[in-house]
């Protein structure tokens, strides 16, 4: 049994058991949920310390080269005039996704943990939390096109209904929102995906393949097939390759979310559960960030290292847009998402730089954001149970209300806020060091955009100070006034025991950024080659 | 001698009035005849050319049969017509119109 | 200018123009009337085109059949449908009708210039059909030819309407009948 | 073998003195809040770093520099190393903290006494001192940039320790964001530098024929061992380092935040806001020294310049106490960096070392005063500000020893001799003048100012004293049913002054109390290029300063005891002298007190709105373009969105029309349409 | 006549043999037969023996469909004198027409509301038989004779069923509208027919010599008549601009009638275009309209016709109804790429599409019956109240909008994937027009298919009285559908292999 179908089959598993069990057992739910991510978290781990480095395993355009391989034929079609269509169900993981795997498994014990607060139709909620969970862990292992595009589906609806109901007043607006703009952004990458599985034939069998590897090496491209390279097609005028790419990265930008296709995100946050807005900004952004690593840089290098610096615009725009609206924000929850936005531009910065540092340091700040945006949320999620209500003009002096929350608050405030010592400082700090050297090393982004990144870490600082200053420092005055005095309890064992791991762990990769560093080192090495080469 | 042409100008003619008679009259049953002479004019049609095909003879027993799937469709269609009268108290398909955006 | 031709013209005349006025009468009465003259010079036009046999079919099923079914039609619906249908508005030419003549105009215009397009008299097929003597003559008798045909050619048609009528059957005895009753 | 084995040595113990603080702070961290143990954890734990700082300074001091690292961390094919430096510079540093750090835990511990977050203080205490350990020894850029925003952060926390009160959040808030401002220049210095040179060592970099000095600045290009990138970056960097010098060491224009973080408990002022943190700034620029090109120094000359000129002024109007000390804090400050402009690296760090234990002594000064005078108020529950010098007066007879050590301070800082403060800051001045004589006359302005500046020094320094300690106490007079029990506080208290007190004066640093160029420290750093040079500014500057510098002490005398003392000497006498005296008061008062405290207030008025009023417009500024941003997002981007929905919405309606329920108007739509694509098909 | 003398005997030998390619129909035609006459033997309490019959006959003749194919591996056959033809696919559309066929005729009696007809069921089961049979033909049909006769005869049924219920005012008004539509176009086709029968000399349009003919008459005259049948033929597929009829018809008809209407005429209607054009569109000869692209611009147009106006309703049938227009309009994309292959994804298409609407017709019926819930607003809340109906109804909707892991995924996969391929040969603009529009048009699909989930789920509102009478077959057929959908989503190959 490979583990990483494992992996994939135990949230399934555990979905069945949950389906059969009778309502009247519903309390036991979360507790099932949570063993099954436990075990995910396990077997996540188990692979993490298995994980073998080296330039060997580099991964990205190497089949062999990936770990934990496992390749069924699935559907296999003769197609008459176009051949035959092979879609295999094909996991692996390299460099690139073991960190986030990891991240990934940890976020959805947080989830799980943080669902506690869930009340209604339990047994619904953690149906979809596990097809979620399936789904997400899905996209990270697929290394097959069709299978990819799968799984990358399969989670708008599970979010949707999560959101929808289970979310707060205008939770149907967002959903549906949220719905749209993903699959907007999905049909589309439907189409390329069509086109380059049938510009791209597998050597070894001559069928056209969705194999992702696959379509990484120029040479699988058949002459005067759409994609191919050497072909110059066009689509509408355009060159098709830059259409497949921009499609593509639509796609993946939404999700990131890159400013301007971002507005989608304050309102899910907004409106989603606690669990469900740990999983979006924690997973499904990074899913955005691995896809276009993975797919868009992997299977149109060229276009990429020519549309670089619109890459890199992309990114110190939304650095500094995103920061800006966290200023603005009325609403603490609002605030977070839209700080999300600022953070994961760096990502994107990181990327368009196609150095070493700035790629490792976006899947950095990847997995470091996906743990902080976690705390963040979680901790918000609590103030918001306790007396549901986010304004931030409407708390003051939680310090001496809440003594332990606000240390959270503040460790995770200055977490995020790229304090040394904690893992997002080295991610942004080495995103921008990417940024600065690619002008010398290749030349693709100008000086200008890591200074104008480094602005965007001041601004972080501002709004998560003036946050600090406004919530919980002064003397305490409520708008709640004496009913939220008593609401406001400090944090019980549970939400203690969420929060600790997710604040060591940060600190943890600040202090040895070398536990994700080494893992991804390789790959990352592997992936600028492989740019550099086209 | 009559020339083919002859034939298709007279059931051109016919064809247009049935078409104006369907779009424009306010009442079923005579739209029902406009629609009898569209038929009418495709039957005249396919007499005339029939008459070059005598082997196979397909135009005058193309003729016959649309003349008998007519009759067939006019039954069924006077039958709805009837069940809209009892319903509506009505024929003109212009008040006939619950069903709609 | 031979006899036939004078008939044609005279017959084909009588057509359009009782068309013309089954369309344009507000009485519907009179315009079913009106619309046997047109059925019935249609029936001549065929005779005309050498189609003896579907000019008797058309005698026999269209005024026979289709236009006492119509007229029994609004005859059961009773009395008063009647007083419903008489006062039919409008004149032949008003404003609301425009379009609809306008449309028809149009469609004349395009179907005469189809049709002297494409030049019927001499398709190539038809030429060879007048040059292989596969044209009918007046001489010739053409109701076994039919006969034979539908019995060969034209079997599964043939079979199959007789299903396709007595599915109409079924259909509008079906609907016309009173509820309740079996 | 001998020296290596030292080395070892030295860099374990090293470890260990930096280790320790962060230990203490981590079980205080566990402690409740309350408990009184954590004090002397803290205490004892820096006491053990001192000792053991103490070992390494003896062993390495003087020594070939003990240099040991071991990788943290690969990316990409650069492989980043942490590790520790000790050299001169460093191990002083290390000693120099530690040193400062150890009778400011055992004031706090009295100090700190009745706070109800007793153990939070303790925690935050023992981080700060661990970041500040830490990063004098640390040798990678990367990790010099953590601790010195550990600093900061760890400052923040303790500003903003009392976070009820208002002032103090604005003021950490204020304080941080500023400091983040230099953090980021740091930043950016930091990834030029490593993009210029491809790593993050410190020796390497800035060492003994580091890649900086194998690097030059031609047409245009910096090249570097490695690589070559524009010049401008070269100036980037280092405008990106003298941010972070600013903030840090609270140099104009981002000083403001220094006189504001005085809302935090006044031990942690004279630890972090006197001591340490603000020298940190310096510490950095003796650190990437060889950097910086001539223009680039004299800029920071005339800056240093400037600021020590201009926080003087505005220390002459303060009221109070701890602003005053403030400012005069920014303006030492401000000589180190002009000193560190002129060339005299070492005076520079050598003025950092003294001002550090006179400066540190005053606040524990200030701090033993305001402490009294909280007790006063809270005892007849008066309506009045414990820090403002106004109400004070005459606690020399009720603070006997506090008073004496809080002259000897204050003699250190005029720089009178025999203390400490002289040997450092004649030093400066001299240098200064010497440099002067290498630039063109213009630059004779620096070391006047420079001098004047020192002059100023004197007269609020003698002011501070002169209303604290003499003339009789103000708030007796104002209201006089307030009953007092001053004292100096038990030994907690006094015991930090009686050492404090003790390394202000000269034999600690030089055994020649008149020459700065025999003390010991001054020759361990000293580049070797320096020449010890018998010129006329080394009797010339000295005596005018001192000599100077009395005068005005007497003037500030004459004016805040005299003024005030009239009632209490014999009437006769009084009326025999009061012409004169009424004579030499105006006189005083016309020549130097007004101008100079018209001076004075004027500068704090630039200062509070020009400088600040800056800022706050920025702040503003960030706001407005904030509130933009949401409104685009709002109205522009999802605006869109909706747009794209009517669209939607309007085909769909288009479509839709065709659909009224009349079945003629169907197949007249159909008809049409048809006949249209026919025509059209046609025409085509 | 003497000169046909000579032909009669193998003319006549022709028709038997033919009979042998004929089977199914030929039981059909029996099926008929018996189930009217069972109907009018039994009257009234006819009902149950009627469906029994008829659903054991139309097992039966799934079963002669089957066995056909041992008939057709050496090609094609041309069967009574060019009337039909026998070949695969359109044995496999035959297919899957009785086999839904079969659904329908189980899911009649499920709706209360044509349960509750008076005048009983049983006629419409000799309808729906008859119907069965024209479809048969339809899919068969190479002959202008046979297509005309074919049409009219699915019509007619269709006319009648639409009708059936005469005691609703809509089920009548829907049937005036749909019969006088109905008749009107296929009034116009026939002159099409005549016209096209005049330029060519002969009915059998399959022939090469049929097509020369007609390549040697003016362009705009065989455009023309060409024109005027693909209104006939578009009438049964109801595309832009012969869809009008549809929403109203939809709406009016009862559902089972619905979900008979939006899916099986459709499906053979697919197969006769096909018949109809590939002659036309592989013998380079004719010389009318550009076929491909002008089947381009009315798939183009029907798509966004119908998911467009579709936004805006709140009647699921009407709702459902344009979808099906949108849906016409994407299998015309594999329509204009015709080609063996084509036709297979177009058939699975067009088996996956049917097959979720009339699940989700099924369940409009569910709720109707339950609850009586017409419109998408009645939908409020009845998510958790019916949880497993209205996860049934999720799954189909994701089906219909075609997202994975459904087989309406895989299916939209393939259309695209045919396109594709033949874009990647001749870069037709029109087809990246098309696949664009797909796209485009799934995403606005999204909007209103979401609406039902979204009221079933999302939306709160206190539970209204329930009627104790459970639909139970209804959830069962649901279930089924959805499992297979799912099914087909991960594994398509298990049928498109064989298709």
């Amino acid at each position: 049994m490979n583990i990483l179908t494992l992996l994939l089959l135990v949230p399934v598993l555990f979905g069945l058991i949950i389906m059969v069990l009778p309502s009247s057992v519903r309390g036991s739910f979360k507790y099932l949920t949570l063993t099954a991510t436990l075990i995910q978290l396990g077997i996540s781990i188990w692979m993490y310390l298995y994980f073998k480095t080296g330039a060997a395993y580099g991964g990205i355009n190497h089949e062999d080269q990936f770990q934990f391989v496992q390749k069924l034929p699935w559907i296999s079609l003769n197609l008459g005039s176009m051949g035959k269509m092979q879609i295999d169900y094909f996991v692996g993981i390299d460099g690139m996704s073991i960190s986030l795997l990891v991240m990934t498994s940890l976020v959805l014990v947080i989830a799980t943990l943080s669902s506690w607060e869930i009340k209604s139709n339990l047994k619904g909620f953690f149906l979809l939390f596990l097809l979620l969970d399936m789904a997400v862990i899905g996209v990270f292992c697929a290394l097959d096109f069709f299978l990819f595009y799968l799984f990358y589906e399969l989670m708008l609806l599970p979010l949707y209904f999560l959101i929808g109901m289970w979310g707060g007043a205008r939770r149907e607006y967002a959903a549906i929102k949220f719905f749209l703009y993903t699959l907007f952004g999905s049909v589309f990458m439907l189409l390329v995906m069509v086109g380059l599985y049938l510009s791209v034939t597998d050597p070894a069998t001559g069928n056209h393949t969705f194999n992702i590897i696959q379509m990484m090496n120029p040479a699988n491209y058949s002459g005067q097939s759409i994609f191919s390279i050497a072909g110059h097609q066009t689509i509408l005028g355009m060159p098709a390759r830059t259409v497949g790419f921009v499609v593509l990265f639509i796609a993946f930008a939404i999700k990131v979310p890159v400013v301007p296709l971002h507005t989608w995100l304050p309102d899910a946050h907004v409106e989603a559960p606690t669990p469900v807005s740990i999983i979006l900004a924690g997973i499904l952004l990074k899913i955005g960030g691995y896809g276009i690593i993975r797919i868009c840089l992997g299977i149109f290098p060229e276009v990429a290292t020519t549309g670089a610096f619109w890459l890199g615009l992309l990114g110190v725009i939304s650095i500094l847009y995103g920061a800006f609206n966290a200023l603005a924000q009325k609403d603490l929850k609002r605030m977070i998402a839209y700080s999300s936005v600022s953070h994961m531009g760096f990502v994107l910065l990181g990327i368009a730089s196609q150095t070493a540092e700035g790629v490792s340091g976006a899947v950095m700040q990847m997995v470091s954001h996906g743990f902080l945006s976690t705390m963040l949320f979680f901790l918000v999620g609590v103030l918001y149970n306790r007396v549901h209500d986010r304004g931030i003009n409407h708390f003051r002096g939680l310090g001496t209300l809440m003594p332990q929350y606000t240390a959270f608050v503040m460790i995770a405030f200055f977490a995020s806020l790229g304090l040394p010592g904690f893992s997002a400082f080295v991610a942004e700090a080495f995103s921008l060091t990417g940024a600065f050297k690619s002008p010398s090393v290749n030349g693709l982004l100008p000086y200008w955009m890591a200074v104008c990144g480094s602005v965007g870490i001041l601004l972080s600082a501002a709004y998560f100070l003036w946050t600090l200053q406004r919530m919980f420092f002064g003397t305490e005055s409520l708008k709640g006034g004496q009913v939220w005095k008593i609401a406001l309890t400090d944090l019980n064992l549970r939400e203690k025991l969420t929060l600790a791991p997710l604040a060591l762990i940060a600190l943890a990769l600040g202090i040895m950024p070398s536990l994700v560093f080494d893992k991804i080192n390789d790959s990352v090495l592997a992936f600028v080659q492989f740019l550099q080469l086209k | 001698m009559i020339t083919l042409t002859d034939f298709l100008v007279v059931s051109a003619a016919l064809f247009c009035i049935g078409l104006y008679m369907t779009v424009s009259k306010r009442n079923a049953i005579q739209i029902l005849i406009g629609i009898e002479l569209i038929l009418n004019a495709a039957i005249l049609n396919l007499v005339a050319f029939g008459k070059y095909d005598k082997v196979n003879n397909s135009g005058q027993i193309f003729a016959l049969f649309a003349i008998v799937l007519a009759a067939a469709t006019t039954a069924v269609a006077l039958a709805i017509i009837l069940n809209v009268y009892r319903r509506y108290k009505t024929i003109d398909p212009n008040d006939i119109n619950k069903l709609r955006d | 200018m031979t006899l036939v031709r004078v008939l044609f013209y005279f017959l084909s005349f009588i057509a359009i123009v009782s068309a013309l006025y089954a369309a344009s009468s507000k009485n519907l009465v009179r315009s079913i009337f009106v619309f046997f003259v047109t059925l019935f010079s249609l029936a001549g036009l065929y005779v005309l085109a050498l189609a003896d046999f579907v000019a008797v079919t058309q005698v026999v099923i269209y005024v026979g059949g289709i236009l006492v079914l119509i007229l029994f039609a609004f005859m059961l619906s009773g009395k008063e449908t009647l007083n419903v249908l008489q006062k039919q508005e409008g004149k032949f030419f008003s404003m609301k009708k425009l379009p609809a003549i306008l449309l028809a105009a149009v469609f004349f215009i395009v179907l005469i210039n189809v049709l002297f397009k494409a030049d019927a008299d001499n398709l190539p097929w038809v030429r060879d059909a007048i040059s292989l003597k596969n044209e009918i003559t007046p001489k010739d008798i053409m109701i076994d030819n039919i006969g034979v045909n539908l019995m060969t050619r034209y079997l599964l048609p043939f079979e199959a309407i007789s299903i396709l009528l007595l599915v109409a059957l079924i259909g509008a005895a079906h609907l016309s009948r009173k509820e309740g009753k079996a | 073998m001998e020296d290596f084995l030292h080395a070892i040595q030295s860099l374990n113990y090293t470890v260990a003195a930096v280790a320790l603080p962060l230990l203490a702070a981590l079980v205080n961290f566990c402690m409740p809040v309350k408990s009184k143990a954590a004090g002397w954890i803290s205490t004892i734990a820096i006491l053990l770093s001192c000792v053991l700082s103490t070992r390494v300074f003896a062993t390495v001091w003087n020594n070939p520099q003990v240099h040991a690292q071991r990788i943290w961390f690969t990316i990409g094919q650069t492989q980043v190393y942490a590790g520790i430096l000790l050299n001169n510079l460093s191990v002083l540093m290390l000693l120099l903290v530690s040193v400062i750090a150890l009778p400011v835990h055992i004031y706090s511990t009295a100090y700190m006494k009745h706070d109800d977050r007793y153990s939070r203080y303790f925690t935050y205490l023992s981080f700060f001192c661990f970041s500040m350990l830490a990063l004098v020894v640390v040798d990678s850029l990367i990790l010099f940039y953590a601790f010195w925003e550990l600093v900061g952060f760890s400052s923040y926390l303790l500003i903003g320790f009392w976070f009820t009160k208002d002032k103090a959040v604005q003021a950490n808030k204020k304080a941080f964001i500023m400091n983040r401002v230099g953090d980021i220049g740091l930043l950016s210095a930091i990834i030029v530098l490593f993009a210029q040179f491809h790593t993050f060592d410190v020796d390497t970099i800035f060492g003994q024929n580091g890649s900086i000095t194998q690097s030059v600045i031609k047409n245009g290009l910096w090249t570097g061992p490695v690589s070559q990138i524009p010049a401008l970056w070269q100036y980037i960097a280092c405008v990106g380092i003298f941010l972070a010098i600013a903030a840090k060491s609270a140099q104009f224009p981002l000083h403001t935040w220094l006189p504001d973080a005085m809302e935090g408990p006044t031990s942690v002022s004279a630890l972090i806001h006197a001591a340490t943190m603000v020298a940190a700034g310096v510490f950095l620029l003796g650190r990437v020294y060889p950097m910086f090109t001539q223009t680039e120094l004299t800029i920071l000359a005339c800056i240093g310049c400037f600021t020590a000129f201009m926080a003087a002024t505005i220390a002459l109007t303060q009221n109070d106490l701890k602003r005053i000390l403030a400012y005069s804090t920014i303006s030492q400050l401000g000589f180190m960096i002009l000193a560190m402009g002129v060339g005299a690296y070492a005076s520079s760090l050598f003025h950092l070392a003294t001002h550090a234990f006179f400066k540190c002594l005053l606040f524990l000064v200030a701090g033993i005063v305001i402490h009294q005078m909280q007790h006063i108020k809270d005892d007849n529950n008066l309506d009045i500000d414990p820090q403002d010098i106004s109400n004070m007066g005459g606690l020399r007879k009720k603070l006997p020893i506090t008073f004496v050590a809080a002259v000897i301070g204050a003699l250190a800082l005029v720089g009178l001799p025999l203390t400490s403060g002289y040997l450092s800051k004649d030093g400066i001045l001299i240098q200064a003048f010497e440099w002067s004589d290498g630039h063109n006359a213009w630059f004779k302005i620096i070391p006047l100012m420079t001098l004047l500046t020192s002059w100023l020094t004197a007269f609020y320094v003698g002011r501070l004293i002169f209303k604290v300690f003499f003339g009789e106490f103000r708030l007796l007079k104002n209201n006089p049913d307030v009953k007092l029990h001053l004292s100096d506080g038990n030994w907690p208290f006094t015991l930090p002054l009686v050492l404090l007190a003790i390394c202000c004066l000269f034999p600690l640093f030089s055994f020649n109390p008149f020459s700065y160029e025999h003390s010991w420290l001054f020759e361990g750093l000293r580049s070797s290029a320096h020449s010890t040079g018998e010129d006329i500014y080394h009797r010339l500057v000295p005596i005018s300063v001192n000599v100077i510098s009395l005068l005005v002490l007497f003037a500030a005398y004459r004016i805040y005891v005299r003024e005030s003392g009239f009632t209490f000497s014999q009437r006769g006498y009084f009326y025999r002298l009061s012409y004169n005296q009424w004579y030499i008061d105006n006189l005083y008062k016309r020549i130097i007190v007004n101008p100079v405290l018209r001076l004075g207030s004027a500068c704090f008025w630039i200062d509070r709105t020009v400088v600040d009023g800056f800022l706050h417009l920025l702040a503003r500024i960030s706001g407005a373009v904030a509130r933009l941003a949401a409104w685009t997002d709002e109205y522009i981007v999802d605006g869109f969105l909706h747009l794209l929905a009517a669209i939607v919405q309007s085909i769909g309606n288009f479509a839709r029309k065709f659909q009224s329920g009349k079945v003629q108007y169907y197949l007249f739509s159909m008809l049409v349409i048809v006949l249209l694509l026919f025509i059209l098909k046609i025409l085509i | 006549m003497h000169d046909l003398l000579p032909h009669i005997p193998e003319s006549l030998s022709s028709v038997f043999g033919s009979i042998a390619f004929f089977m199914p129909e030929v039981y059909l035609a029996a099926l008929f037969i018996v189930v009217m006459i069972t109907d009018l033997i039994f009257g009234k309490h006819s009902l149950k023996l009627c469906r029994i019959v008829a659903c054991a006959g139309l097992v039966l003749v799934m079963y002669l469909d089957l066995k056909q194919f041992t008939l057709v591996v050496d090609g094609g056959h041309l069967i009574f004198s060019n009337m039909l033809l026998l070949i695969r696919s359109g044995i496999f559309f035959k297919l899957i027409i009785d086999l839904l066929s079969f659904i329908l005729l189980l899911y009649f009696t499920w709706d209360n509301k044509l349960n509750g007809h008076q005048k009983g069921l049983s006629d419409l089961y000799s309808i729906a038989i008859a119907s069965v049979f024209g479809l048969h033909l339809m899919v068969m049909a190479v002959n202008l004779l046979s297509i005309y006769l074919a049409i009219e005869m699915v019509s007619i049924a269709s006319y009648l069923m639409v009708a059936y219920r005469t005691e609703n005012a809509f089920s009548t008004e829907a049937g005036l509208k749909y019969v006088l539509f109905g008749a009107a176009s296929s009034a116009m086709m026939l002159y099409g027919i005549s016209l096209l029968y005049g330029f060519s000399g002969s009915l059998d349009i399959i022939f090469h010599h049929t097509i020369e003919q007609l390549s040697g008459v003016n362009p705009i005259s065989t455009s023309f008549a060409m024109i005027l049948i693909l209104i006939g033929i578009g009438f049964k597929l109801s595309f832009v601009p012969i869809h009008f009829w549809v929403p109203d018809v939809y709406q009016g008809a009862s559902t089972p009638v619905t979900a008979y209407l939006s899916t099986v005429p459709k499906i053979a209607a697919f197969a006769l275009l096909i018949n109809f054009l590939s002659p036309f569109m592989f013998t380079g000869l004719w010389t009318g309209f550009n076929m491909s692209i002008a089947f381009s611009v009315i798939g183009i147009i029907t798509m966004i016709a119908g998911n467009f106006a579709a936004v805006l309703q709140t009647n699921i049938k009407r709702m459902l109804a344009y979808s099906s227009i949108g849906h016409t309009g994407f299998a015309l994309m594999a329509v204009v790429v015709l080609s063996l292959q084509s036709v297979s994804v177009l058939t699975y298409y067009l088996l996956v599409y049917a097959l979720a609407n009339i699940g989700a017709l099924a369940l409009a019926t569910y709720f109707a019956n339950e609850t009586g819930a017409e419109d998408v607003e009645d939908y409020r809340g009845l998510g958790l109240k019916y949880p497993i109906a209205s996860v049934c109804f999720v799954i189909i909707l994701i089906s219909l909008t075609g997202l994975p892991v459904t087989a309406g995924f895989t299916g939209k996969l393939f259309v695209f994937s045919a396109v594709y391929g033949v874009y990647q040969q001749t870069h037709n603009i029109w087809l990246m027009l098309l696949m664009v529009t797909g796209t485009l048009t799934t995403v606005v699909s999204l909007f209103y298919y979401i609406k039902i989930p979204l009221n079933l789920f999302l939306k709160r509102k206190e539970m209204a009285e329930i009627s104790n009478k459970k639909s139970v077959n209804l959830l069962v057929l649901s279930i089924f559908i959805s499992f297979i959908l799912i099914l087909l989503g991960i594994f398509p190959h298990w049928v498109l292999q064989s298709l």
